[in-house]
């Protein structure tokens, strides 16, 4: 299968979608000759002209209001918002209003539209440009969240979430957009609401999203090495969450660990750690652990920036506890 | 005599629209005092001249996107009666299936894009369906209804802002009563003419006589005009008053008997009704029949909503996605 | 001891406070002449004179941002947020500044303000005037998160809160205004981080926060009758969690059952149910359970309303369940 | 000949100050090529004119309120350099502790309320430091400095409100280089005069050359003179422009190579440079000292940095609370 980079999955994904359905268009912030801050829509303003990649002014509130509305008629909005850190502008719209809409309104409308964002740590870009923010919105009824691992994922997460009814908020890594990886030809679309068995293992369950993928599937290969077995399950969409997927697994390995870049404490690990619990507790061999980033912002200083979020050390620290 | 531009078929529409808004926020403040219906509401009573006069300077299948206090919009885009009031009670036969409530009314048929409770929050959904229309080279224009309070929010600027670079067919109707919840316009801003924030966006900015469903309708068929052409957004602040507090509770305690007085000296009904009266453009006696069948609609509506049954718990996780 | 309401008891501790400490002032919507929204602020601007009591336009963020900013010049902010819906507004100045300030400028500056504001369902105002959010803020490292139930703490923590150098999110509960208890006179305060056994117990453990524990209480009550002996704990301090005594009063129950309206799923509940199960998965006779709202925005209709929160039914069942 | 308002000892001291600034900032453009430092750092040659010229029109003792671009803010205002140097490295003598790091120097010593990395987000923060100044009854002013694009920002609406009805000691200085990232003033909004948007909030506004030092200096002492006296907040509108892209992997395609060229010929330091030498009042040799002087001091700040210790992993969780 043909390698290509996570950022040009989500490009591909934007411009397959764009030719497929003509109410697909863009809004946000430097996405037109800037091409977005780590390239995603490079290409697109020349394609499609300024009436579907539309730059805006720094406006996150408007971004996204308008992008519901929009929605509301009948449009598919992919607003994008630089930064996850920078959804604290857009939360009202987002969460009271595009969430909100379908239900409050008795059905009557819908808000079909895609938030795409980015967030995650290791770039030294400090406490402003670093943050795991999705415990925000996963909290909040009314909207999916979706957060790929890989480039397959990335795209056919996209072209799943556009073509959803409601409204996705769409988080990428800044680590990942380089990373390169297998892509199938042709339509791929991946749905929404399945997790992902990203390594199969019999030993212990590490459940995981995002970039920390990647860093579990490391710490994976290094205790095989050691003779330990580990399944690693990527959720890729956290809201819905697919539950059954972990819960099989845990029912078969009886030891579970969750990996994410968020904070611990009140990230979401702790709902997957407790929805474990509530599904699979008398399968389980000892407490679920959790390996996430140190309760502080993340910190500037590249040595500290390292020290606070998840290593496949620290995972496979965990991954030998939980087999204690 | 003052000339008074509106045909009989029109000027009874217009009367009566102003009835049904004025009667049933009458009739929802008899009911929260008796306790029959719970939850707020915000009531539109003294300031019917803006909605009814601005709906009238649009057309139907024009947009709308309404506010906390959104009865009077949803009416005057014409709503059913029953189904808002239904709504407001809670019951599955409302326009939201009891979900919504006083707060978040809403009705596609009618082209309402539905109310919210944050104020100012409906602003940039404006604009974004504004932008919709845009792109379908439609004709549609959307209006915004807001509040002298909601003019104070971020979301206001950045919403201008987006709806004149994009020269959008929207055009931000500024209902300034004087009063956010207490807050007084002049102390919460350094102007009363709050119409006068539109410059700083090139966008052309007008003060209306919000008691004057006549002359809002003609300002915002004016501007809606200029919106239809690509000419762009506008801001329309109409001078207006609500006649009860902001909420139930409220004692008014922020302003004075007097103000009251005054501006209900100036009452959008009375003011219209015997203009046209006056101009012989319709009789006494039509007016009273309108007076009666609304007062009879609403009581209808009431009973309507009253026989209405509840919405089922197994209800209740429907509608969350589509 | 008197019995006053949970609005006075929280209007006597502003008091209190801005009489020993001339640097604090509060500001909001309709804190002066109307006296709050719920009362709370009541006769403090005929008291203290609108330099002290502060009426603001409607602009979430500047008012969160001005307490940022007086506060980092040494003034003791107290800025309301009259529903904790509107925080959506706030995010950013709350979540990227106020939280983050003291430690991105390593320890330099400092911002001692507190962010009152209120939530929860119960009075029929649908989906904007009635949501628990207490989840967007116990994920941000640097804010403290305080929730209480009586008016005894309700008065001790707020000025608790007042006298901290640290950001504090003080969410009322718009339930509880009218609600009376006793409150002891003279300079009460109660510490933030402290858990409150607010009934003790013997069979299992009830873990709650805000007007739950009062339901929980009531449930318990019933339970006792039926031979079920429940221990209550308050939290009060979500942020930073007192887990010592949560863990200790597992270690005697040997179950679980954590309480809260806000929704299940990516609510706080999760947050304390992992941490038990961290703390003490031993000693657990069965899983964790949990009571929370149905994941849904709040409907508007009461017979709706009802039926989304946890009621006292919901609890026994939940204890009843644990101790299965 | 052109009249130079200026005295010997401060003209050296603002020569001084922007030549710290750009050849900080040409260093570290230096030392994120050669992959020494990481992160983003948002460069300010080109506009040391604003800083410089604003921070001389106010006293040591007012305050300011720094942006993502903020290393010429911290500078101007008399920040240690080695410190800031140190800062942006990430190490634990940076000022603050390498915790912050580009996006978020900061000062309390010399009045430096720190930068934020969220546009427009030291706007409020800044409303309520002149808030406190206010209440403390202080002669004190704050400078608060954001950029063309932030003013989209609903902060700066809500900001700018407050201000005036409280009238606070503060002065809004727009540094328009007439970017954001990529998104030209005139396209983001319907004006290329960002200065006029005062006006919505009863304010006084005003644009000044941003490329002369002098010149924003005496605008800014105008305005904090006003300020001081409890005259209330003002907008100052600096046209200047950024030499280097946005970051460093910024290809500019936004923008033409004339521009830029057209822009650096205004140089601010070469403009004021050759006006005091001309009108005699400090020599070019001096002038080349101080040059040869801050080439040397920011060397000098780089190996403070380079030889400094990291934070120890022990210190992450310090300074979180207070
Ligand atoms: C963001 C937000 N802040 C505060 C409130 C509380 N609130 C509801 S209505 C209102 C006053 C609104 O004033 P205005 O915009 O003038 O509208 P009016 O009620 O006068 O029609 C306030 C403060 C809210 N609903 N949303
Ligand atoms: C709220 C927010 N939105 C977007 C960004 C990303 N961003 C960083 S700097 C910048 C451009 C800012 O433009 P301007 O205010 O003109 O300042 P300049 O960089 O030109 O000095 C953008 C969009 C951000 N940091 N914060
Ligand atoms: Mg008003
Ligand atoms: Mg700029």
């Amino acid at each position: 299968m043909r390698e290509i980079a996570y950022w040009q999955a989500l490009n591909e994904a934007l411009q397959e979608e764009m030719e497929r359905d003509p109410n697909v268009f863009l809004l946000g912030e430097d996405i037109g000759v800037y091409g977005g801050a780590y390239g995603v829509t490079r290409g697109l303003l020349e394609k499609y002209g300024p009436e579907r990649v539309m730059d805006t002014a720094i406006s996150e509130s408007a971004i996204t209001g308008a992008a519901i509305g929009a929605a509301m008629m009948g449009k598919r909005p992919v607003a994008e918002i630089m930064y996850v850190d920078f959804m604290g502008q857009a939360m009202d719209q987002l969460c009271n209003q595009a969430a909100k809409i379908r239900y409050m309104f008795g059905g009557k409308f819908k808000a079909p539209m895609v938030m795409r964002t980015e967030g995650g740590a290791g770039r030294t870009l400090g406490a402003h440009h670093s943050q795991s923010l999705e415990h925000w919105f996963t909290g909040i009824p009314g909207l999916k969240v979706v957060m790929p691992s890989t480039p397959a994922d990335a795209k056919g997460l996209l072209k799943a979430s556009i073509r959803d009814d409601n409204p996705v908020v769409f988080i990428e890594h800044k680590m990942l957009y380089k990373e390169k990886g297998p892509v199938p030809d042709g339509d791929h679309v991946v749905p929404l609401g399945v997790a992902d068995v990203k390594r199969q293992g019999k030993d212990v369950t590490v459940v995981s999203y995002s970039r920390t993928v990647l860093v579990a599937l490391e710490a994976a290969k290094i205790l095989e090495a050691e003779g330990i077995d580990v399944e690693v399950i990527d959720v890729r969409t956290l809201a819905p969450l697919d539950i059954k997927t972990i819960v099989d697994s845990v029912k078969k390995t009886n030891r579970a660990v969750v990996a994410h870049e968020a904070c611990k404490t009140g990230g979401f690990g702790g709902e997957i750690g407790m929805q474990i619990i509530e599904n699979a507790f008398d399968y389980l061999d000892g407490p679920v652990k959790r390996v996430a980033a140190i309760d502080v912002p993340i910190p500037k200083s590249p040595v500290l920036e390292q020290y606070v979020i998840p290593t496949k050390d620290s995972i496979i620290k965990a991954v030998k506890e939980a087999l204690a | 005599m003052e000339e008074v531009n509106v045909k009989k078929e029109e000027a009874a529409k217009l009367l009566r629209q102003m009835y049904q808004i004025r009667f049933f926020e009458d009739k929802i403040m008899e009911l929260l005092g008796q306790n029959v219906i719970d939850g707020g509401s915000h009531l539109y009573a003294g300031e019917e001249a803006v909605a009814v006069g601005s709906c009238a300077g649009i057309r139907p299948d024009d947009w709308i996107a309404s506010t906390h206090r959104g009865h009077g919009h949803a009416i005057a885009k014409g709503g059913v009666i029953s189904e808002l009031m239904a709504e407001i009670f809670g019951k599955v036969t409302g326009c939201c299936k009891g979900k919504g409530g006083s707060l978040h009314l809403c009705d596609p048929a009618t082209r309402n894009l539905g109310a919210t409770g944050i104020v100012g929050a409906n602003i940039p959904v404006a604009v974004g369906a504004a932008l919709a229309l845009k792109k379908d080279k439609s004709e549609n224009v959307v209006l915004c209804y807001f509040g002298d309070g909601a003019i104070n929010q971020g979301v206001f600027h950045e919403s201008m802002n987006m709806a004149a670079v994009w020269k959008l067919p929207v055009l931000f109707i500024c209902e300034n009563n004087l009063y956010g919840m207490s807050g007084a316009v002049n102390r919460v801003t350094t102007t009363n003419d709050l119409y006068t924030r539109s410059s700083a966006y090139g966008v052309p900015g007008e003060a209306v006589d919000g008691m004057d469903v006549l002359a809002v309708k003609e300002i915002v068929m004016k501007y809606a005009e200029k919106a239809r052409k690509g000419e762009g957004p506008s801001l329309i602040e109409c001078k207006t008053y609500r006649y009860y507090g902001h909420s139930r509770s409220d004692p008014r305690a922020y302003r004075t008997k007097d103000e009251e007085k005054e501006w209900q000296a100036k009452d959008p009904i009375l003011k219209f009704r015997s203009k046209v009266i006056l101009a012989g453009i319709i009789s006494e006696a039509v007016c009273d029949d309108i007076r009666a069948e609304v007062k009879q609609e609403i009581e209808d509506a009431v009973r309507f909503a009253m026989n209405s049954p509840w919405p089922k718990p197994e209800e209740v996780t429907e509608d969350l996605f589509a």
